[in-house]
């Protein structure tokens, strides 16, 4: 375990390397700059501007440099929020972000897991149908369309919640809501489609054969086995809910990291970028080394190679 | 008193299998978080016999001796750490698939559990006349029929071939598996346990059948199995194997009659005997200790720490299988 | 795994989550401000040199204050830290009085060496302040900034070192000489101008030859030491400050020597950029610590208390500042809400006072409601789209005159736009004070259906696909969509739509990858050159690669005028010029849709949508009453 | 060799016998055996036949009486939906000589391909310049909601079969040869992965419209945003369900058959595609139905970047996004919410239940319960 463990914390330094690589020299092919603005700046004071920021420097040696900075986890100003270094910037948005991802993900785990369990134990009835016809609506609608509803309904038609803000459990609930709510709905199918095929295996046959109750069946033996999509699908899903939530961020006004991802590109904050680009592969690689791990909890026979 | 046990095949010099001195050791590493150990278990440790043609061979353990990871170590589905197989003259051990897959032919194997080596989204034809395909086996327009055949000659309703394998009972699956393994007519058949999952009454079965193809087919048949009694009544030599090595084989009447190594023994006064009489009067012997975790390490016998006789010698160096015919490995056992 | 970890698996699994709970809900609850408004987005600084845009220009004016203010009515300069200033008769030079009780946060005072200190600190290439151009009419300031020097020009060198006793981020030790000769490295001589320097100090860099109080020294730039015996290295080679003209003859007097007499050079003192740091704070941390709560030292009526990116700015009152007595405000709370939507709701719901912006789909509706804490007032700037003049059939005038006339800009204001924008017939708004616009073709698509055939292309036929450029934002892209319709409908010419995001919108504009653009300008200052002299030839902004000697003469005279009436005559002249030749047409002149609640008082609307915030105060009275509903 | 390989005559006419009694009986492939499950279930097949009929209008969207998606109308913006004059409404399509005017099919239909323009002239034929009423209302350019919903659906159901088969092809094969080759292969496919996931797409999208850009300046010529849209979204949506396949395969390669598909000399491709992957069917069509929705969605971010459609164009995800700004507590333009999501909660309601029946249909094991 510990080999394996190591040698994809190897593997991750080769991951980092290549996205952070790739992604640098997308940022610079891409058309314009960081200091282009709709009031064009003088000539003369560009020249000072990239030149304070080492723009002007040849490609490769800004390339190195910034990978030096990577190495020591120092990616530089921001060139957007200047005040704040990069570390500063992701220091105070990561807490943040992370807290509101977990909150809303372990929200979407319980009522994901329960719901496609119960749906999947009551397979074609009326309660299985409505649970998955409320997941589907949970996909079907982008989740900034359940936000402006659920604060339309509880800021203004109840108002139980603030509107928008950071701070307090009440300020918490409703992002954590809408943005858990597309990843329950994915979970509950997908650990509907995984418990209706374990279901169907020989050794929970043989498990309820042996006279286990329902409950140990569905709770020992079979939920484990159907986790394991589910498991996949949550690594990748962890990584996002907790630096993508943009759209929720925005609406309420959260001071997370998600926004800056997008900013970070479409502003070509280029040391922004690749800070926060290094901190999700690292985020994604740890969670998917997780979800590895996690297989041979899902599955005994599965070995850690 | 009925004696099952057969009378030995004539001892031809048509030796197709020849297994050498094979060893599987899997690397171990434990402990949640750290590798405490670096070893490995040596779950096949030495392991030498061989199969003639239109023989079957027993091949006996208590679960986890080893006899499976052999079987499969024979058929490079695991590959083996060393040793050597000789099939037909030449020496196949430790072959990549692509290698393996002409030999596939002449070497096959049916599962232990007849639930989950059945791929449950194909029908009992395709299964069946998959092989055939691979290999290319007769015509495609014949193949159909030729799976009647086979599951006709296994005493399967060839009506079912285009039903799923989870609508069989456990006995019948076991009798697709054998279909399978006979659909690209092979030489020899290694039989993993075929019959431990399956209730006791199906078990009979299931041995004749094997019984009966294998005579009728002239096969070579590796039985293996934890239970000597059914592999007496269907061998016709049997090796006894304990931790990963064999440490008596003789033909199965020998072995029957007058086992040498105490575990046989053992294993023999455990088997019971269809004569209340005679039953009554026997004494088992009951193996004290536990059977030790194969990753560990022995000077000596590995038998040793379980021995009703073990002697202070006995722990200094490793017997060795001696003998011609009647082959065992302990110091104590007189020379057959 | 082994056993016990398989066991123990999903316990940890759970234990995490709840653990991440716990923490994320330990965070507490922040006690309202007395003012609470809506920022837009997170600034980039607060330092003053180091920004441009409004929502930092909001947090900069309410903490700093700079020589002048401006009157939040009217806008007219109203006094700073200056007390008073007088102009010379021949407009060149401006002397600044300053207050004696102005004071900085930490209680010292305000002086003109603090002023001098940060106008030099704003044009120095150091900082490469993005609105250092603007003090660029001081006299030697533009050559100070862009590093421009000639031989015999007085200079002064930075060197490695710094004086001792010096602040850990003060600049290296100065000394002043006269620049003898610049050399080339690698041999030659360059006796002319030497614009900006390229190299990187290091081995392509130059020699200056100067002299030094009667010895001859050689400086090269870099960051180390020479190795050369006789060449020393420095940091900077720039104009002598001594000889830009801003002096500071006492503390409390400020000099300012212009090059030509700048109409609006008082308003100008008025802009945030323009606003004072503090040398000892910057010194002591460097950027960008200086910057930081905990660290910086400001005058304005308020003060830093606290930054939480993305989230809030509180600011408190700052006790020193010298018109403490007529600041009402306690605390305030800048907000960084980015979506209008959110902003609204928050609004709505009594968590913020002011909002700068309603969403453009609510402001019919909100209109028709009278609501009296919304308004919608015009504000100097304006949406216009550039041509590509060297784009056929885009060069040939009539066709772009026929274009101009063939969009009903009434029609864009009325539905899409929505909040009362005026529909545009000149690219300097009319509220512009002083002036008076010159106006372009109306409306008229008969008149551009014939001046298109007169072109070529009677009823569009033969015309080739026009393509609309604009950044992808919903309001450029409705209004694109509806020109389309109109164009077609119009004229019959197809037009093709393309939305890039902004950074390659900006390079695709530059590089002149377009046909018709969309753009937008904000005035600075309230005078017609911020909105004019961005058609000039020379002008960087000028997207358009149109070119007219006659219109660069016009604004390059008004610029040298001393008589107020006879410079906006020439600034109407080139206008007219402008919008005869119309490589741009102007669509409306923005307007401000904003919120501000009934008990705010104290709070105007004004042309540049700027509200000094020492003026506002809040009426408790009212606000718990309406609370009360 | 074996004489008893040989079968007897007699034997031969019986097996004969059997052959034809088993024939009669049916051979049934799987797919074949799953159709007919699959018709069993009513509401697959209602799906099925929703699904089908999505596609057909999708396709006749031309022929159909209602209004232009692009032409506007400022006159009537934010219009609530109305039923009458059901059939007053018209649409300037046919010159003063009664032809199909080709300029006024393009001003209000855009560009169309032959099939389109044809089906336009016959739905002229049919239908004339009728229209129906804006019953779902009109947007902030009064534009008819309804046709916006239906020439929108065009453009987001292609996207959501080519993202489908994208995740179908490559990623099931990735992940099934990943996790089955396992070892070193499998780590580094599996970096590769997340390589690819990390990279920010926006670069990515951003840079591949720039060199677009310049091949089009170069070649003078000029390439639809939505054919490159469809290489960014299968550059992106098949990493999620390679590792989803990747992690049942491994799993999976584990079960007795697989080794036994290797004792019968089976193949890695045939173990891989013909023994594992079609045991994880049921994730894979349940993955797949959920990203076809995600994929609409994101298509409405891409056109944001200057990918994916093009305004006037329209696709479900751009309806869906207005969403955002005229939900307001001041007004709540409810129709241009509520009908966009119908159009496309509705399809994924059917997609899902097809998926469901689909996966039950899959697995023979299910066929008694």
């Amino acid at each position: 375990m510990l080999v394996f463990v190591l040698k994809r914390l190897l593997w991750m330094v080769l991951t980092v390397w290549a996205v952070f690589t790739v992604s640098f020299l997308l940022m610079r092919a891409v058309p314009g700059g960081p200091f282009d603005s709709e009031r064009e700046v003088p000539p003369e004071i560009k020249a000072n501007l990239e030149k304070r920021y080492h723009l002007d420097e040849p490609l490769y040696q800004q390339y190195f440099r910034q990978l030096a900075g990577a190495a020591r986890f120092d990616f530089g100003p921001s060139y957007k929020l200047a005040d704040y270094t990069v570390g500063e910037v992701i220091a105070e948005g990561l807490p943040i972000s992370a807290s509101l991802g977990l909150l809303a993900m372990s929200f979407a785990v319980v009522l994901g897991v329960t719901a496609g369990t119960v749906s999947a134990l009551r397979r074609q009835s009326v309660l299985d149908v409505t649970l998955m016809s409320i997941a589907t609506i949970g996909i079907a609608l982008p989740n900034f369309i359940i936000a402006s509803i659920c604060v339309i309904l509880f800021v203004f038609v109840i108002p139980i919640f603030p509107a928008a803000g950071w701070g307090s459990i009440s300020n918490l609930i409703l992002p954590a809501f809408c943005l858990g709510a597309p990843f329950a709905a994915y979970i509950a199918r997908l650990t509907r489609t995984g418990m209706l095929d374990v279901m169907g295996q020989d050794y929970i046959r043989t498990a309820r054969a042996k006279g286990l109750s329902g409950r140990t069946v569905v709770v020992k033996h079979a939920l484990r086995g159907a986790l394991l999509p589910v498991a996949s699908y949550l690594g990748p899903a962890t990584a996002d809910i907790m630096t993508g939530s943009l759209v929720v961020e925005q609406i309420f006004a959260i001071p997370g990291l998600g926004s800056h991802f997008v900013k970070a590109a479409l502003l070509r904050d280029f040391p922004l970028a690749m800070g926060l680009v290094v901190l999700y592969t690292v985020l994604l690689y740890s969670m998917n080394l997780l979800v590895d791990i996690s297989y041979t909890y899902f599955d005994p026979r599965v070995r850690l190679e | 008193m009925i004696d099952h046990s057969r009378t030995p095949v004539d001892a031809s010099d048509d030796v197709p299998l020849d297994v050498r001195d094979l060893k599987v050791h899997f690397p171990t590493s434990s402990g949640p978080l750290c590798d405490r150990r670096y070893g490995a278990v040596r779950a096949v440790d030495g392991v030498s016999f061989q199969v003639h043609a239109g023989e079957t061979y027993g091949l006996v353990g208590e679960s986890g001796c080893g006899k499976s990871t052999t079987a499969r170590a024979v058929l490079n589905l695991i590959r083996p750490t060393g040793g050597q197989v000789w099939w037909r003259g030449r020496n196949i051990a430790g072959l990549d698939d692509p290698a393996m897959r002409p030999l596939r032919r002449d070497l096959q194997m049916i599962f232990q559990d007849p639930f989950s080596s059945l791929n449950p989204r194909m029908t009992v034809g395709q299964i069946v006349g998959e092989p055939m395909k691979i290999f290319n086996l007769h015509k495609p327009a014949d193949r159909q029929l030729e799976v009647i055949r086979l599951l006709d000659m296994v005493g399967l309703n060839p009506r079912f071939m285009n039903r799923y394998p989870h609508e069989f009972s456990g006995g019948q699956r076991q009798r697709i598996g054998v279909a399978r393994a006979l659909a690209v007519q092979p030489q020899l058949i290694f039989c993993d346990e075929p019959v431990a999952a399956l209730d006791v009454s199906i078990q009979a079965q299931v041995v004749n059948l094997l019984d009966d193809l294998q005579q009728r087919l002239a096969l070579s048949l590796v039985f293996i199995a934890h239970d000597l009694a059914i592999v007496r009544h269907l061998s016709d030599r049997i090796g006894v194997m304990y931790l990963g090595r064999i440490v008596e084989e003789a033909s199965s009447v020998d072995l029957y009659r007058d086992p040498k190594h105490p575990y046989t023994k053992a294993l023999l006064s455990a088997v019971p005997i269809p004569d209340p009489a005679v039953e009554r009067r026997r004494r088992r012997i009951v193996l004290s200790g536990e059977v030790p975790s194969p990753d560990k390490l022995y000077a000596g016998c590995p038998f040793a720490d379980r021995c009703p006789i073990v002697e202070p010698s006995c722990r200094e160096s490793p017997p060795r299988l001696e003998g011609t015919t009647h082959r065992v490995a302990c110091f104590k056992a007189e020379g057959g | 795994m082994t056993s016990t970890g398989r066991t123990l698996f999903p316990y940890l699994a759970a234990g995490a989550m709840i653990a991440a709970v716990v923490w994320s809900l330990s965070f507490g609850t922040l006690e309202r401000a007395d003012f609470t408004f809506v920022n837009s987005t997170e600034i980039k600084s607060v330092d003053p040199a180091m920004v441009t845009g409004q929502p930092e220009g909001r947090i900069i004016r309410t903490i700093s204050e700079g020589l002048l203010g401006w009157d939040p009515e009217t806008l007219a300069p109203v006094p700073g830290v200056a007390a008073s200033y007088d102009v010379s008769d021949d407009k060149k030079t401006y002397t600044f009085h300053l207050r004696d009780d102005a004071a900085w946060s930490n209680g010292e005072p305000v002086t003109a060496d603090d002023f001098s200190y940060s106008f030099r600190r704003f044009l120095h290439p150091e900082i490469a302040a993005e609105y250092a151009y603007l003090l660029w009419d001081v006299v030697g300031a533009e050559d100070f900034s862009t590093m421009r020097l000639e031989v015999g020009q007085p200079v002064e060198i930075e060197l490695l070192d710094r004086p001792e006793g010096a602040l850990p981020f003060a600049p290296g030790r100065r000394i002043s000489g006269v620049l003898k000769e610049v050399i080339e490295e690698g041999g030659g001589t360059d006796g002319g101008a030497d614009n900006t320097d390229g190299g990187n100090g290091n081995g392509t860099g130059k020699v200056y030859v100067v002299d030094v109080g009667g010895t001859e020294r050689r400086f090269r730039r870099g960051d180390v030491p020479s190795a050369d015996d006789d060449v020393e290295a420095c940091r900077w080679v720039l104009r002598d400050f001594e000889t830009v003209g801003i002096r500071a003859p006492d503390d409390h007097t400020l000099e300012i020597t212009l090059k030509h007499p700048v109409l609006y050079f008082d308003k100008l003192m008025g802009f945030y950029p323009l606003f004072p740091v503090n040398r000892t704070c910057v010194e002591t941390y460097g950027y960008p610590a200086w910057t930081k709560p905990e660290h910086i030292v400001s005058n304005g009526p308020f003060q830093l208390k606290f930054r939480r990116i993305r989230d809030r700015i509180r600011m408190e009152k700052n006790p020193h500042y010298w018109g403490r007595d007529d600041v009402s405000l306690e605390t305030i709370d800048a907000l960084a809400v980015e979506s209008v939507t959110t902003a609204l709701n928050m609004y709505m719901t009594g968590e913020v006072d002011y909002v700068p912006e309603v969403p453009r789909t609510i402001l019919q509706e909100i209109q028709a409601q009278g609501r009296e804490d919304f308004s919608a007032e015009p504000f100097l700037a304006n949406y216009h789209y550039l041509f590509n003049v060297e784009k056929p059939p885009l060069d040939d005038v009539r066709v772009r005159r026929a274009i101009n006339m063939a969009i009903n800009k009434q029609e864009i204001v009325d539905t899409v736009t929505q909040g009362g924008e005026i529909p545009a017939r000149s690219i300097v708004p009319p509220m512009v004070s002083g002036y008076s616009a010159a106006e372009c073709d109306a409306y008229d698509p008969e008149a551009a259906r014939a001046l298109l055939a007169e072109a070529g292309y009677p009823g569009g036929k033969g015309f080739p696909t026009l393509e609309i450029l604009y950044n992808t934002h919903e309001t450029h892209q409705t209004v694109a969509e509806l020109i389309q319709a109109q164009l077609r409908n119009e004229l019959g010419i197809n037009v093709g739509l393309r939305n890039e995001e902004w950074g390659t919108c900006l390079n695709s504009r530059r590089t002149g990858d377009f046909m018709m653009c969309r753009a937008g300008w904000i005035a600075d200052y309230d005078d017609p050159n911020t909105f004019l002299d961005m058609f000039m030839t020379s002008n960087p902004n000028n997207h358009t690669r149109w070119s007219d000697e006659e219109y660069d003469r016009l604004l390059e005279e008004a610029a040298e005028c001393e008589d107020p009436q006879q410079r906006m005559q020439m600034l109407h002249d080139a206008e007219a010029v402008l919008m005869s030749e119309m490589p741009v047409v102007p669509l409306y002149q923005y307007v401000r849709p904003t919120m501000v609640q009934p008990y705010v008082k104290g709070f105007y609307n004004n042309a540049l949508d700027v509200h000094p915030l020492k003026y506002v105060s809040i009426d408790k009275e009212l606000k718990r009453e309406l609370a009360g509903h | 060799m074996h004489p008893t390989w040989q079968q007897s005559p007699q034997d031969a006419e019986r097996l004969a016998e059997l052959l034809a009694e088993s024939q009669r009986i049916q051979g049934l492939s799987l797919g074949r055996d799953a159709w007919r499950r699959l018709k069993r279930t009513r509401t697959a097949m209602a799906s099925l036949g929703f699904l089908v009929l999505v596609g057909v209008l999708a396709v006749l969207t031309p022929l159909l009486p209602i209004a232009s998606p692009r032409e506007v109308h400022t006159e009537r913006r934010f219009a609530p939906p109305e039923l009458s004059p059901f059939w007053a409404e018209r649409i300037p399509l046919v010159d003063d000589e009664g032809r199909v005017d080709e300029a006024a099919v393009t001003a209000a239909f855009g560009e169309l391909n032959l099939l389109d323009r044809a089906l336009v002239r016959l739905r002229v034929a049919l239908f004339g310049e009728h229209c129906v009423a804006s019953v779902c209302g009109t947007d902030e350019l009064g534009r008819d909601v309804l046709a916006r919903i239906f020439w929108g659906g065009r453009v987001s159901l292609l996207v959501g079969v080519v993202a489908a088969l994208v995740s179908l092809v490559i990623g099931v094969s990735y992940g099934a040869v990943s996790g089955y080759l396992g070892g070193l292969v499998d780590d580094a496919m599996m970096r590769l992965v997340d390589v690819l996931y990390a990279i920010p797409f926006i670069f990515v999208v951003i840079y591949l419209i720039t060199v677009l850009s310049a091949l089009e300046a170069s070649l003078n010529k000029s390439f639809d945003r939505i054919t490159l849209f469809f290489f960014v979204v299968g550059a992106i949506y098949w990493l999620t369900m390679a590792r989803v396949v990747r992690g049942q395969i491994i799993s999976l390669k584990n079960e007795q058959f697989a080794e036994a598909a290797r004792t019968i000399g089976a193949g890695r491709a045939r173990i891989i595609f013909r023994h594992l992957v079609p045991n994880l069917l049921s994730v894979v069509i349940v993955y797949l139905t959920l990203t076809i929705p995600r994929v609409m969605l994101f298509e409405a971010f891409l056109s944001f970047l200057g990918l994916g459609v093009e305004p006037p164009d329209v696709s479900w995800g751009l309806l869906a996004n207005q969403g955002l700004r005229v939900i307001t507590p001041v007004r709540i333009y409810w129709w241009l919410v509520v009908f966009p999501a119908i159009a496309l909660g509705a399809t994924l309601f059917a997609l899902n239940f097809l998926g469901d029946g689909l996966r039950d249909a899959l697995d023979p094991r299910l066929k008694h319960r």
